[in-house]
């Protein structure tokens, strides 16, 4: 039987953090890239509840990780109408057509 | 007297005049003009003011006893900083003999000046509020003291002769505004360099005996006030001195303009209205000129001495090239541009002498040059108004269709080329003497006199082209001068007359201060001698 | 009288001209007989100058005055102590005669003026001119120092400009008025250089300052190498006014002046200023320096009569007589015989203005007609001219009885004397060639102009001899030509007044040994001196008690004294053969001149082009300036403001500014430094795709590279 | 923590509570006033008043509220602190006004209420990131100043530029923001604080794994670097700026831009000091070797900004590229670390208010008649707007910093502020940096004077409250260039953070 240790948690935030980034660089779609996002806050989120827990911090880590849960989902609302309205003026969602503003 | 500043006064009276004229609706192009003029004319009584009351015994340089009408407090106060301690920027206006025949030539010249504006008919709001401020801004220099004020007022100047020459100019007037900026530009980057590397150098001991690292330009001269270990500290054996000094003359050079730093001169008189041309020939060139005088000569002794040659030579460079490129110009106004260039060598020539004779010359070359290179550019300017174009070979014979426009125009030229008892001859002659008596520079004055030859050569082919022979057809409807220009021609013509019968007039005015400076010269080479063991 | 009052009347006589000048100048359009206040006022200071000239020769004959006030003044200045630069007047026998003379011919071209220059449109302005020449000629004259005779040097040259110029609407007059002005200034720049090392040295401009301290033993750089090298300089100044070899060529070309110009400035006075100079400072040249000079005097006494044989300009035989005859007083002061040289300047001043408006007559009478080919049988129609024209033309030739010929006897004796005593007998030699050459050309002149056949009839019977204004002057200055003036013993000069007791030589300032070996002092016993007349006018005292400096040696004084019959004798003989040879070739007509002229054709052509000093002088200095003038103005353009002030930047900045941005220059390592801004610029703008996934790209590989740095710092 | 304690703190936090009320207000007139929203901006500007009055009471006060444990407070207030909620409240004073002028926002009239709502979002934002002394906190104010201007970078739905802006912005602060708070979830693992006092007496005391506590502080300080666009975490700017309203791009440039920089200050300091020195100078907890990071990061940000800048046609991005390369500046007077550097930096960002906003305000201007952005359209404004065209040309001039506008005295107090730190090499990289400017600020004047229009001229009149404002701007632009004492002033009594 494997102890779940801090590391476990750790090495599993950083996947997830890597992810994200992946994501967020390599996908057209921008749902795709704002999930690719949502990815990097969740993997602070582990970080945040596994300090709490395995270093007795007290309650600060996982407050912490509650106000990000929120945020997120402001930040997703708010991302998910801007696509809406790209989707609008631009008839298309692939990030990479969207790059009129340029040097 | 009393307490009443006049030098702020005197400096700072064109700005209200531009605030004035910024309020006034657009349409009211004559209460502007008025306006300027009437503020220019109570410069010049204000100039004729601080003559009358002027001490002549007073030598001022290096000495802030000797300087007159002191206006002095304190600007700018912080402190608070680990090794720079207290930072103060000193409020410091004065004049001395170097310095009073320039404020009596800006007045005449902006006075002057502001008449040949007359006919501006383009944004002519813009033009006297920027004219006024570049007035300040001339005068400024003139006056100030304090390193840092005359930087501030030194780059006060750049932004409207930029746009002076770039709005109002020519058909190339952005090419001439733009290299006349760059280069303008380039200068002030090295003063300011040097402004920095001297405040850091410099150390004023204040009332409460506190020492503070200071801007005063006459602190700067005393060895006494230079930290140890300061970068340009003659003290300090690494010291920089050699470096700033090229730095900061050739920041002033490029004002000059020296060669090789000239080519931007012909470009922007070129394309210079009339009045700008004037003010650019009639005072800017002489704040290079000016600036070596009061900041390299007096701060930098040693390396001046080292240099002199230097100086010299390129003041006979300036001569010679300058004279030898206005005989092959075309355009009238840039054969007086580069007649400029010369006779500004002339005034080199008679600062590296080093003794009374030539350092006065100079300095009276200084306000000649000005006088007569800015009626020189008057007159190309009514041609330019009544013909439209100001090449040499479309004219000719306007001696006889324009014989009093001529009058005046054979009074500059012979005034140009020296002639006796006109200006230009005493202040050449004394820089040739002074020259002369330098043993350093001897060979180089004696090779400068070839430029009395070539000056009259050009003054003399051009008045031929211009003003001899016969009328072409086209040439018989241009008319003599009317009343503004007489008002223009009339007074400089009298001081160029004036000046060349009684030179002692303006000689006398700066005798104490050049001797101050040729003594302190000469005090330093030993004192320097001592510290630097060179 | 006191000296006081003859001070003043020195001023009256200085400024009243330039009173005249100032009016007519400014008043002249408005008054139409505004010349006629010059014209008063030139009779005004003739009158004034008599009573100086009666006065100083009679009270102070022997006393020089001085007056002078400080004009620019330094005290205790580093380098030059005390200095004052002087304004003042010195009146001594030279000058008073000198400005009599000034102003007597002045006074003459003036009245002849009023009638010649009649319905000019500039006629006033005409008579400004001159009252300013003759300002500046009597500052020459009257100043005491060298710095002053300068100003006033300048002065003539620019009144000269004017005049030569006067007719400014056609061509040639103005690039004459030029040339003399720039020729002049040639020759300025070495007098003014003279001034320096004057000044440098001896820190005062005033000639006897300088004399003064010359002879208590200071020197320039303290040598009398470079004492000889000032005198040199100095007399560059006399070289380009006195139209001396090699700077000669201004003065035919400045008879494009009206021809009483031509006759006041060009012929009388103006050009005599150089002598006039050397003069002055004749107790300061050296042996090494007369010498130089005596061999540019010659030369030019020499070429210019050679060149006058072939021309046939009226104008231009005369000015190149007039060359020719100052080179003459040059050579004179060269070998010492100051007295003689100051006394043919006089004669000359008067029988060459004679010549000149004599000429300016015949033109007037010929409307405007100067070649003498075309002109002929004047004699009757012109007999007054004629007459005067004829006794002028024997002075110039020195032909007894005339004032030239004992100035001219003076000349050769000196240089006869000066070839028995150094052995160089060139100058005698070319002294006597000249006045035959003279002689010759002076009767040519005359022969072709008023004998023979008239060849312009229609001219020729247009022609009436001039009105009063016109005539009287040339009787008066012909009557001047006659030896009755200057002494009364018409083969020997010394026994007058003039020579024997107004003008002596001055005594020298130089050094002993740099002097010429018979102006050494030797001390000559107090009897010998009483013994012999002749010498006794050279003596001056002096105040030591040994006894008396006598400026030239005793052999000097016998070699002048032996020099004088032969000398005589040998100048009448060449000018009567150059008389005869005239007459032979073009009255009598028994050589053909034309035939003779084929047959040394390499020679005449020589002459007749003037020995080519024009072509060469354009062929070379000219053109070697305007040459350079070009290139350096392209080098100016080209190198200086494109390459090492990058104007090629500003130009390529502006047109990037612009939108314009093309590749047209890229050269210079100023551009190259624009490039790579350029460059960074263009590498930088690769980044902002507008592609937000790069960015991220970019921040996250940013990000490991901190960490990277980071983690090694 | 009773509940006087909390009363207490409320009463701390007066300026951010005036704000939050005006920010319901706001939403509640708009509710109640349906379609006339004139009145909107007047209530903002009420509520910033209030705001501004309670901001200039704090200067004289110093400490926490919302304390946890052991004198831990999450907001500090402090002179500092209020120094720079006076810069906000001064630029929104600025914004609403150019937002009332703006065409771009009257286009939308029905959503004003949204407008002035978010505007005010980011302004309470700003304002907790400027006292935020807790980890937590700082990291909610920044999202809540990211989240509004997302929404207003992206407020003109209809425009193609302005979503595009705002999708970049999202994704590109979505990404920082997530990255600084891993950053920040890693210093909390290593000290168990996100208290900064707490932080700062911890990593003073016990040793800390090294390259972790490095990976900490650079991945937090990517979420500061991106709200102040240091390079190279600055790719949104220019996009963004060109893209989104110009009143927004104003208020990011100044507000948001101060805001990032209290931050990082109140950051640093907080957490790595040890010590003060009598002549000002921090010493830092040598973990991480902030003084080189900066050096290195100022003198790219500020030659990349200016170099960049060369080539923009456009005023909103070369204004943009401008704004990284007066980042590059601040940043200097960060690597001096010192006192000196502080009070340049608060000198300099009072300088920088005026003449920013000023230059948009007459962009915004120009924009409103010819509706264009475009430099090369500038031409022969000078003539036909004189006034316009000298205001933007003090702005520009000052933006140099050329003598003697306030931009001069700006620089040269940073100017200063090196040399007092002998680090002249950075001085003379810096001076050489603003010549570079030069060159695309006169492209600007010499566009608007020396050239003639090309078509029509620019018709129009500046309404007179619109040249008030204007003046309200240039004229201390000069008047601070010539006599600057106050400045300095100001700026010294601002340097106080609480705890040193």
């Amino acid at each position: 039987m494997i102890h779940i240790g801090l590391g476990h948690f750790l090495f599993v935030s950083s996947i997830l953090f890597s992810l994200g980034i992946f994501g967020v660089v390599t996908r057209k779609n921008a749902v795709m890239v704002l999930m690719g996002i949502e990815l990097m806050l969740n993997a602070s989120n582990i970080n945040f509840i596994a300090f709490a827990k395995y270093g007795n911090f007290g309650l600060q880590g996982q407050v912490m990780a509650l106000f990000v849960i929120v945020l997120a989902a402001a930040e997703a609302a708010i991302a998910l109408a801007i696509v809406l309205n790209i989707y609008k003026t631009f008839s298309t969602v692939n990030v990479d057509e969207i790059d009129t503003l340029k040097d | 007297m009393g307490n009443f500043p006049i030098l702020s006064f005197i400096t700072f009276l064109p700005i209200v005049g531009m605030i004035i004229i910024l309020c006034l609706p657009k349409n009211q192009t004559l209460v502007m003009k008025s306006i300027t003029l009437v503020i220019t004319g109570i410069q010049v009584i204000l100039a004729g003011f601080l003559l009358y009351h002027y001490n002549y015994g007073m030598g001022g340089i290096n000495n802030p006893a000797t300087f007159q009408y002191i206006e002095k407090f304190r600007w700018i106060e912080i402190s608070g900083f680990s090794w720079i301690g207290k930072i103060k920027i000193d409020y410091f206006l004065g004049i001395d003999g170097l310095s009073i025949p320039m404020v009596l030539l800006t007045a005449i010249i902006s006075f002057v000046a502001t008449l040949a504006s007359w006919k501006i008919d383009k944004a002519v709001k813009g033009y006297f509020a920027l004219y006024l401020l570049l007035v300040t801004g001339m005068m400024g220099v003139f006056v100030a003291l304090d390193f840092f004020l005359f930087y501030v007022f030194w780059e006060l100047m750049l932004l409207p002769m930029y746009f002076l020459i770039g709005i109002w100019g020519g058909p190339r007037r952005e090419y001439a505004a733009i290299k006349f900026f760059l280069y303008t530009l380039l200068g002030s980057v090295f003063i300011l360099l040097v402004v920095i590397g001297l405040y850091f150098s410099t150390m004023e001991t204040m009332i409460d005996g506190t020492k503070v690292f200071t801007f005063n330009m006459l602190s700067m001269m005393d060895t006494h006030n230079f930290v140890a270990t300061g970068i340009l500290s003659p003290m300090n054996p690494h010291n920089l001195r050699f470096i700033a000094y090229i730095a900061l003359f050739i920041g002033f050079a490029i004002k000059i303009p020296m060669f090789p730093f000239h080519t931007w001169l012909p470009d922007a008189h070129v394309e210079a209205p009339t009045a700008i041309s004037v003010i650019l020939a009639g005072v800017l060139l002489k704040m290079g000129t000016y600036g070596i005088l009061r900041v390299c000569y007096p701060v930098f002794p040693d390396i001046t001495q080292k240099m002199i040659w230097w100086i010299a030579a390129f003041g006979m460079i300036n001569i010679i090239y300058g004279a030898l490129c206005a005989m092959a110009q075309k355009d009238f106004k840039r054969l007086i541009a580069y007649s400029s260039i010369s006779h500004m060598g002339y005034v080199m020539l008679g600062m590296a002498s080093l003794n009374s004779i030539g350092i006065s010359g100079a300095v009276l070359q200084m306000f000649n040059h000005g006088t007569i290179t800015a009626m020189l550019f008057i007159i190309v300017g009514i041609i330019y108004d009544r013909a439209h174009t100001r090449e040499i070979d479309a004219f000719g014979g306007l001696a006889t269709q324009m014989p009093i426009y001529t009058g005046f125009t054979t009074l500059a030229f012979f005034a140009a080329i020296g002639l006796p008892g006109l200006s230009g001859f005493i202040s050449e002659t004394f820089v040739f003497l002074g020259g002369f008596a330098f043993e350093t520079i001897r060979v180089i004055t004696v090779i400068s006199t070839l430029g009395i030859l070539l000056g009259a050569g050009y003054m003399l082919w051009t008045l031929q082209r211009i003003y001899l022979g016969t009328v072409p057809e086209k040439w018989k409807v241009l008319k003599d001068l009317d009343f503004r220009e007489y008002a223009m021609l009339v007074p400089l013509s009298i001081i160029i007359i004036f000046l060349g019968v009684y030179p002692s007039s303006m000689l006398n005015l700066m005798n104490s201060s050049v001797n101050a400076m040729v003594k302190f010269m000469m005090d330093s080479k030993a004192l320097y001698g001592s510290i630097t063991g060179f | 009288m006191t000296e006081f009052n003859l001070i003043q009347i020195a001023i009256a006589i200085l400024f009243l001209p330039l009173v005249g000048f100032a009016f007519v100048l400014f008043l002249g359009k408005k008054i139409k007989s505004a010349y006629l206040v010059e014209v008063g006022i030139l009779i005004l200071t003739f009158l004034l100058t008599a009573v100086l000239l009666f006065n100083k020769l009679y009270w102070f004959a022997d006393k020089n005055i001085v007056s002078e006030f400080s004009w620019i003044s330094y005290k205790n200045i580093a380098v030059f102590g005390n200095i004052s630069i002087d304004l003042g007047f010195l009146l001594d026998n030279l000058s008073v005669i000198m400005i009599f003379t000034v102003a007597l011919i002045s006074m003459l071209v003036h009245i002849f003026s009023i009638a010649y220059m009649a319905g000019d449109k500039l006629y006033n302005r005409y008579f400004a001119y001159l009252g300013l020449f003759t300002f500046s000629m009597s500052g020459i004259v009257l100043t005491h120092n060298i710095l002053m005779m300068y100003v006033f040097w300048e002065l003539v040259g620019i009144s000269s400009y004017l005049l030569i110029g006067f007719w400014y609407e056609k061509k040639s007059a103005p690039d004459a008025g030029k040339k003399a002005f720039l020729v002049n200034r040639i020759g300025d720049i070495g007098m003014f250089s003279g001034i320096m090392m004057l000044f440098n040295t001896y820190h005062t401009f005033t000639f006897e300052k300088i004399f003064a301290q010359m002879a208590s033993g200071t020197l320039p750089f303290n040598s009398e190498f470079w004492l000889t090298v000032t005198g040199l300089l100095l007399f560059c100044g006399a070289i380009g006014k006195s139209a001396q070899f090699p700077l000669h060529v201004w003065l035919p070309d400045a008879m494009e002046g009206p021809t009483p110009v031509s006759a006041l400035i060009h012929a009388a006075t103006m050009v005599a200023a150089g002598v006039f100079l050397v003069c002055r400072i004749f107790p300061m040249l050296t042996g090494d320096a007369l010498f130089i000079i005596a061999v540019i005097g010659a030369l030019s006494a020499l070429i210019p009569a050679t060149i006058a044989l072939t021309q046939n300009d009226i104008k231009k035989v005369l000015a190149y007589s007039t060359v020719s005859q100052l080179g003459y007083m040059v050579m004179a002061l060269g070998v010492g015989a100051y007295k003689f040289a100051f006394f043919h300047l006089i004669t000359h001043a008067f029988f060459k203005a004679c010549l000149f408006l004599g000429s300016g007559s015949v033109i007037h009478a010929m409307h405007h007609e100067q070649d003498i080919t075309k002109m002929g049988g004047l004699k009757k129609k012109l007999p007054l001219t004629y007459a005067t024209f004829l006794i002028a033309s024997l002075a110039l030739s020195g032909i007894p009885l005339t004032s030239g010929f004992l100035s001219k006897d003076g000349i050769l004796q000196g240089t006869f004397a000066f070839g028995s005593l150094t052995g160089y007998w060139l100058f005698p030699a070319v002294g006597f060639v000249v006045a035959m050459l003279t002689a010759f050309y002076m009767f040519r002149l005359i022969i072709l102009t008023f004998h023979g056949e008239p060849k312009n009839k229609e001219k020729y019977d247009h022609a009436h001899e001039s009105p009063f204004v016109m005539a009287m002057p040339l009787v008066v200055l012909s009557a001047l030509s006659i030896f009755i003036w200057y002494t009364p013993n018409p083969i020997n000069a010394d026994a007058g007044l003039f020579l024997g007791k107004w003008i002596k030589t001055p005594s020298l300032s130089v050094p002993q040994n740099a002097r010429y070996s018979f102006m050494k002092t030797d001390l000559v016993p107090e009897g010998k001196a009483e013994n012999n007349r002749d010498i006794s006018n050279e003596v001056k005292k002096e105040g030591t008690a040994e006894g008396k400096e006598v400026i030239y040696s005793e052999a000097y004084t016998e070699a002048m004294h032996h020099a004088h019959y032969p000398a005589m004798f040998l100048s009448l003989f060449v000018a009567l053969t150059g008389i005869v040879f005239a007459f032979v070739f073009y009255y009598w007509k028994k050589i053909s001149a034309d035939k003779l002229a084929r047959d040394i054709k390499p020679f005449y052509k020589l002459s007749f082009n003037k020995w080519y000093f024009d072509e060469i002088y354009n062929a070379t200095f000219v053109t070697f300036t305007m040459l350079s003038s070009r290139v350096l103005a392209w080098f100016d353009n080209t190198i200086v403001d494109g390459i090492v002030n990058g104007a090629a930047t500003v130009t390529r900045m502006i047109s990037f500014f612009t939108g314009r941005f093309d590749n047209i220059v890229v050269d210079g390592l100023v551009n190259l430094m624009a490039y790579l801004s350029g460059f960074i610029g263009l590498v930088l703008r690769r980044f902002q795709t507008g592609r937000v996934q790069t960015y991220i790209v970019l921040v996250v590989f940013s990000l490991v590279i901190i960490l990277y740095l980071f983690k090694t710092f | 923590m009773n509940i006087n304690y909390l009363l207490n703190s409320l009463y701390l936090i007066k300026p951010e509570i005036a704000i939050s009320a005006t920010l319901v207000l706001l939403v509640l007139m708009d509710l109640i006033m349906g379609s006339n929203k004139k009145l909107l901006p007047y209530i903002a500007i009420a509520g910033l008043i209030a705001a501004s009055y309670f901001s200039v009471e704090q200067f004289g006060m110093s400490s926490l509220a919302f304390v946890s444990k052991a004198n831990k407070g999450m907001i500090v207030t402090d002179p500092f602190g209020a120094f720079f909620k006076g810069i906000v409240v001064f630029a929104s004073f600025f914004v609403i006004y150019f937002s009332i002028k703006s065409d771009e926002i009257k286009a939308s009239f029905e959503r004003h209420g949204e407008y002035y709502t978010l505007i005010f979002g980011m302004i309470l934002g700003m304002f907790f990131m400027i006292s935020a002394s807790d980890l937590i906190l700082i990291y909610l104010s920044l999202e809540l100043v990211s989240l509004s201007s997302y929404v207003l970078a992206g407020f003109t739905k209809t425009s193609q530029r302005n979503s595009e802006a705002s999708l970049k912005y999202v994704i590109y602060g979505g990404v920082s923001s997530g990255i600084m708070l891993f950053g920040i979830s890693i210093l909390y693992g290593i000290t168990g604080s996100t208290n900064l006092y707490e932080i700062n007496s911890l990593i003073q005391t016990s040793s800390i794994p090294n390259l972790t506590f490095i990976l900490s502080g650079i991945l937090i300080f990517v979420g500061i670097g991106y709200k102040i666009s240091a390079v190279p975490f600055h790719f949104w700017t220019p996009d963004v700026y060109e893209g989104a309203p110009i009143t927004i791009t104003a208020f990011l440039s100044v507000a948001s831009k101060a805001a990032g920089f209290a931050l990082l200050i109140r950051f640093i300091k907080i957490t790595f000091i040890k010590s003060v020195d009598s002549a000002g100078y921090w010493q830092l907890v040598d973990i991480i070797d902030w003084k080189t990071f900066f050096i290195f990061l100022s003198i790219i940000t500020m030659t990349l900004g200016n170099f960049a800048a060369l080539w923009q046609d456009n005023m909103k991005r070369m204004l943009a590229y401008s704004s990284i390369a007066h980042a590059g500046y601040l940043l200097l007077g960060m690597a001096v670390l010192s006192n000196q550097g502080m009070i340049a930096i608060i000198i300099y960002f009072m300088v920088y208010a005026f003449m920013n906003l000023g230059a948009f305000f007459v962009v915004m201007l120009i924009a409103n008649k010819i509706g264009t952005e475009d430099i090369d359209d500038y031409k022969g404004l000078g003539y036909s707007q004189p006034f316009l065209g000298v205001c933007l040309g003090i702005f520009l001039v000052s933006l140099t910093g050329l003598p003697p506008t306030a931009g001069f005295i700006g620089k040269l107090y940073i100017f200063i502020a090196l040399v007092d730190a002998k680090m002249i090499t950075l001085a003379v990289i810096a001076l050489l940096n603003s010549v570079v400017s030069l060159y695309y600020y006169i492209r600007v004047l010499r566009n608007l004077f020396l050239t003639r229009p090309e078509n029509g001229t620019f018709e129009f009149k500046v309404s007179f409250s619109n040249g008030l404002v204007l003046v309200l701007l240039a004229a201390p632009v000069i008047i601070f260039g010539l006599y600057f004492t106050p400045l300095i002033n100001i700026a010294k009594s601002s340097i106080q953070i609480l705890g040193f």
